[in-house]
């Protein structure tokens, strides 16, 4: 199992803050796939960041068990 | 003191940013506070709100602190971000930065600015007259071909 | 809130100078603080002593302010300078300048200081472990062939 | 009569804080002549810049009855 965060305008559009996923290991680039094939509101997801345990994660990169996964949208602060 | 590198829901008090990088060594202390601006390209905002994902956002502020100690290693930086809702002239970030010459506490602050923009996990969303938008976002103008901001990432 | 370009000899409070800067127009507020410094190349400082031809000084930094004005039109600044004697970390001087985007409001900061080392009559006195004195004029190394600073002085 | 003010090391080495000139008008570059020749502590006042009325003066801006002149040393503030 792993958890998917949802801020933003990502939060908005898909109704949802965090998303529970029960596949098994993949990849990032997986990852985006499946949700932009699933999920409501995240059919364009290729301007969306991957985080993992709070940090950037390449396209590359294993999602593991227990790993913590959030999408970030292009940033704004400041 | 709280932390060097906070994220906060509440007014941010200059000053107590500032004695965070308080330094005998210090000659230098450049100071950077980012404020809602009411007219933006003749467009009236009537407030912003700002959402984080919080750790996150600690920990990559944490990560500007460290590159710039990278570069100036006598630099000693703090950085405080409010989020929720925000009216005009309420400051949005506030970013110190204290070296011995001053020199390198302007190009620090500046850096720090700059890079909170790439790569801190904080939204904010205008609220016009006429409706709102998450700013970076609805436009989706802005994509990382990469998938993930340039600049220090891999590092 | 007292004047925009101000000679003070009390403790500089930070926020006081900020406040006269603040402008719903203004989205970033940049402000230079100059400290005493304890390490100066290996030599340790005790204190410092400011001195200042006080009219002239508060209408030079009036200039700077008019400098900045002319660069960027929507900028606001505010100086204090502190006179008198200055502990290690004592707040020198404050700088702030409000515009409505960040660049100008960086550039113009460190016009000031620049400026306010060229062009404002205000003094400062080492006092070091052995002895004291003036910089800028102990070793007389700096000259004005023209008879004044240059840069804008006769506009 | 004008009024010459002096300040940090200048007033240190002349021991005044002022000085008062009774010289009828003279340009600046002749009052700096003048003040090197006779004050002792101003031999060498190439190196200050001369304030007339609080605004920085050329050698041959004329000094007239009433001014007030003052002796900038170079400035280190900030």
């Amino acid at each position: 199992m792993i958890e998917i965060l949802l801020f933003a305008g990502l939060k908005e559009k898909t109704g949802q803050n965090k998303i529970t996923w029960h596949e098994g290991s993949l990849t990032v680039g997986e990852l985006k796939e499946k949700l932009s094939a699933k999920v409501p509101g995240l059919e364009q997801i290729d301007y969306v960041m991957i985080a993992v345990n709070e940090a950037y994660a390449q396209d590359d990169q294993v999602i593991n068990e227990g790993d913590v996964v959030a999408l970030i949208p292009p940033v704004s602060g400041g | 003191m709280g932390k060097l590198f906070e994220i906060v829901d509440s007014p941010i008090i200059v000053q107590d940013v500032i004695n965070k990088v308080i330094d005998p060594n210090a000659g230098a202390i450049n100071t950077f506070i980012g404020t809602v601006r009411e007219m933006t390209k003749g467009k009236k905002t009537l407030y912003l709100e700002y959402e984080a994902y919080i750790p996150m956002a600690e920990t990559q502020l944490g990560r500007i602190g460290d590159e710039i100690r990278s570069k100036w290693p006598e630099a000693k930086t703090a950085i405080t971000h409010r989020i929720g809702r925000l009216d005009i002239s309420d400051i949005a970030v506030v970013i110190c930065v204290s070296t011995p010459h001053r020199d390198a506490a302007f190009k620090a602050s500046r850096h720090a600015i700059e890079r909170i923009k790439e790569i801190v996990p904080i939204w904010k969303k205008e609220h016009w007259e006429n409706g709102d938008f998450w700013v970076g976002n609805q436009l989706e103008t802005k994509s990382y071909p990469e998938g993930h901001p340039t600049g220090g990432e891999s590092q």
